[in-house]
């Protein structure tokens, strides 16, 4: 099975195929696993009316990072689904605000654990699934809900996803993956939820093989396409935020 | 004297028991990873899939693989572990969080509360605040008693849309320690120098001794 | 000349395509590993989790941590991953294995078959059959074409407690390579020596050329 | 958080505890991953009325191993949950056989993925799921199913266990658990599902801290006690199965 390797050229090349109207969902929790150099690409590419998930659509922290709310300002995206769209201070504006207040990109909110759920539900072909999470909020007004041993559940639904970016500590040829500390976050389940999964991996990409099976935290048949991530400045690392 | 974010955040510390595992929520809440808790021994977990982190990275050693809820880089203490996002909700919601401490806009006194929208906002700050207020054992809020402009924060029933119904364990502000009790809130403790009446005035419903 | 198990599995292994993933029950099917698939790669996948495996250990070389489904003690090959039990069927679900190759009772001409439970056993062994006949791409099954007694398994429809319906590609058994088509089976191939005429009449319903 | 190490003194101590009508998960598949020394140990123990989740109910290879079965015939076992209550050829008489032929004990067949699901489901908060494993057959009589973007799904319930005895291959003091190759299989999600959770050890029990947080497994907080294997004759070891 090591015979074909997944590494293609670059960033560029990674994401040349993604259409206009694609589901995008984009890894990382804060700075640790995001795919800066996905998204740099993917608004270089210049996909239109995209729908894009990811935890938050960003540019609350300086120094700006490539983010949603980048793709957002060049008129890429359609719609975000996130469990923050908004910042966590209420004096913060996010790039994406004023885009989503005057009504030129639509979001859907959804609680953080129910985000991470529906993409594993996705991957798992689960279609549906009960949460006790967001019952008696606003946001389960006008939806279905469900006793269950005395306890009242949310039905939430699967979130499939075309493409997913990502971003690895480690990979080997095969496409297994390994996150270091926090960078796990929802890539694994991004890697599930998607039909083509794009990784931008930090350390030269490994023979299959070198990773240890028991090692995998991602496994290679869920992945199609990896690149390395060059040394900046030419690739974009995490960077230490500004105090606020 | 009322109590200053570091206080509070001792105060609360003190309601831990050995062995809890402990979700701390991002602003206010993460000062408690820093807080001496003597004979006790608690381990900490944030909703990003990180168990058995210890306080903030001294400056110039921070590990940019590894954040809190907060996005601050912390250090791991030994015998930690990561997950990814799916298995740390499975965590929270499996009912595996003694508490989560979380700030809040608002708590009311049938233990509602609200810390994800503000008024005449479109959008809202989720994160993982829903999922931990309704699994967590126990949800203690950290928060101002009230607002900038005077207004109470500790009221009868929640005006802003609320995060969970009828979980608040105990809320510390600025002025002492306080738990709904259905009909209003009853004072566990009170800041050095602030008074039951202080409290009071303070609270848009009834605080009792 | 009937096919031989080995000769079963070398045809159906014919049938595979370059990249994709191979999921092999229990039995016959476990003979697979081993066909040689010159320039083609297929990567087998093992409901227990194992993604990567190769052929059967040499004796005496086992590692009693290794077992594929049938628990036969197996190598891995470069590339191979482990997963736990639930993100082995989120796979399988998820609908990732190009074909399922699995043993069975009874195929039937609407493409439902059956290979859990024999007649009048209380119980039955399901074991990953139900999960991977309701989301593999692809069903393959292996089979005698005849019960000892010499009954035709392939039917109408199945009178046994079926797998899963409607969800049969293709059939190997002695005496050929058969396709549910609704009405009956059509023939792909038959075992050298092999007739249509002695297909028909070793199956219940309409075979066709 | 490492002060405190899980580690008990014996078998025997660590199921001293669990007591009557007691809902038991039993990891492994095949031999990788059986708790062969702590079913043992249950089977001295004697606790009774037990519903006792695992795979198989075991004993179709030789050499026969600790598994459900030994306990049926111990006369503890109310009710099996498993994928298989019977064996997969025809000819075989699994030692569980005659019991529930008789109806001296209770079963409950389900699927393996869906068994999967259950557990990791009951340990994850998510009261229920939709699946489409086992729609059409005779397990969904009487069920109810529901039609999701065309498709016909079945809803299943979390599986909820009190005890988990697992076998793992690492473990730190605080839990924290490594399996070998095939032996993970169902063990993590009996890990999540279950209040208190017993792991035999095959390697001495290391330090907390000494396994790399990116290389657990299973999280130390859901461990409750820990007893290294000792060798054989002592322990009890997964071993060659006769052909047949």
């Amino acid at each position: 099975m090591a015979r074909r390797s997944k590494v293609v050229a670059d960033f560029d090349a990674a994401v040349a195929d993604i259409p206009d109207g694609a589901t995008i969902a984009i890894g990382g929790f804060a700075q640790p696993g995001v795919p800066f150099n996905l998204v740099a690409a993917l608004g270089r590419q210049g996909a239109k009316r995209l729908t894009c998930i990811a935890n938050t659509t960003g540019g609350a922290h300086k120094p700006r990072m490539p983010d949603i709310g980048m793709l957002v300002e060049n008129g890429q995206v359609a719609k975000v689904v996130c469990s923050f769209t908004a910042g966590t201070r209420a004096s913060d504006v996010l790039p994406f605000t004023p885009y989503y207040e005057r009504g030129e990109v639509d979001a859907e909110i959804v609680p953080q654990g129910t985000l991470a759920e529906r993409l594993r539900a996705a991957g798992a072909g689960i279609p549906a699934f009960y949460t006790p999470t967001a019952v008696g909020t606003e946001l389960a007004e006008g939806r279905e809900t469900r006793v269950i041993n005395g306890r009242e559940y949310l039905l939430e639904y699967a979130l499939p996803v075309d493409v997913a970016l990502l971003r690895a500590h480690q990979a080997d040829e095969a496409g297994n993956l390994r996150f270091r500390r926090s960078q796990r976050n929802f890539n694994p389940l991004m890697a599930m939820a998607a039909k083509l999964v794009l990784v931008e991996v930090e350390q030269p990409i490994l023979p299959a093989g070198a990773i240890d099976p028991d090692d995998v935290h991602t496994p290679g048949i869920l992945v199609h396409r990896l690149v390395q991530v060059p040394p900046p400045p030419d690739g974009i690392w995490p960077m230490k935020r500004e105090a606020r | 004297m009322p109590w200053s974010r570091q206080q509070m955040a001792e105060r609360l510390a003190r309601e831990f028991q050995d062995g809890w595992i402990v979700n701390l929520g991002v602003g206010m809440p993460t000062l408690i990873a820093d807080v001496p808790l003597g004979e006790r021994e608690v381990i900490f977990h944030s909703e990003n899939g990180v168990i058995g982190y210890g306080p903030v990275t001294p400056p110039g050693q921070e590990d940019l693989h590894l954040v809190n809820a907060g996005g601050q880089n912390v250090t791991l203490l030994p015998g930690a572990a990561i997950v990814h996002h799916a298995d740390s909700f499975a965590l929270i919601r499996g009912g595996r969080m003694d508490v989560t401490v979380m700030g809040a806009y608002e708590a009311a006194a049938n233990g509602d509360f609200a810390n994800w929208k503000v008024k005449g906002a479109k959008g809202g700050g989720i994160g993982g605040a829903m999922d931990l207020a309704a699994s967590a054992k126990r949800v203690f809020l950290m928060m101002e008693h009230r607002t900038r402009d005077g207004s109470p924060r500790l009221l009868q029933r929640c005006t802003l849309p609320i995060t969970a119904r009828g979980v608040v364990t105990l809320v510390a502000t600025d002025l002492g320690l306080f738990a709904p009790t259905g009909e209003g809130f009853a004072v566990r403790d009170l800041a050095p120098g602030a008074t039951l009446d202080e409290a009071r005035a303070a609270t848009a419903c009834p605080v009792s001794d």
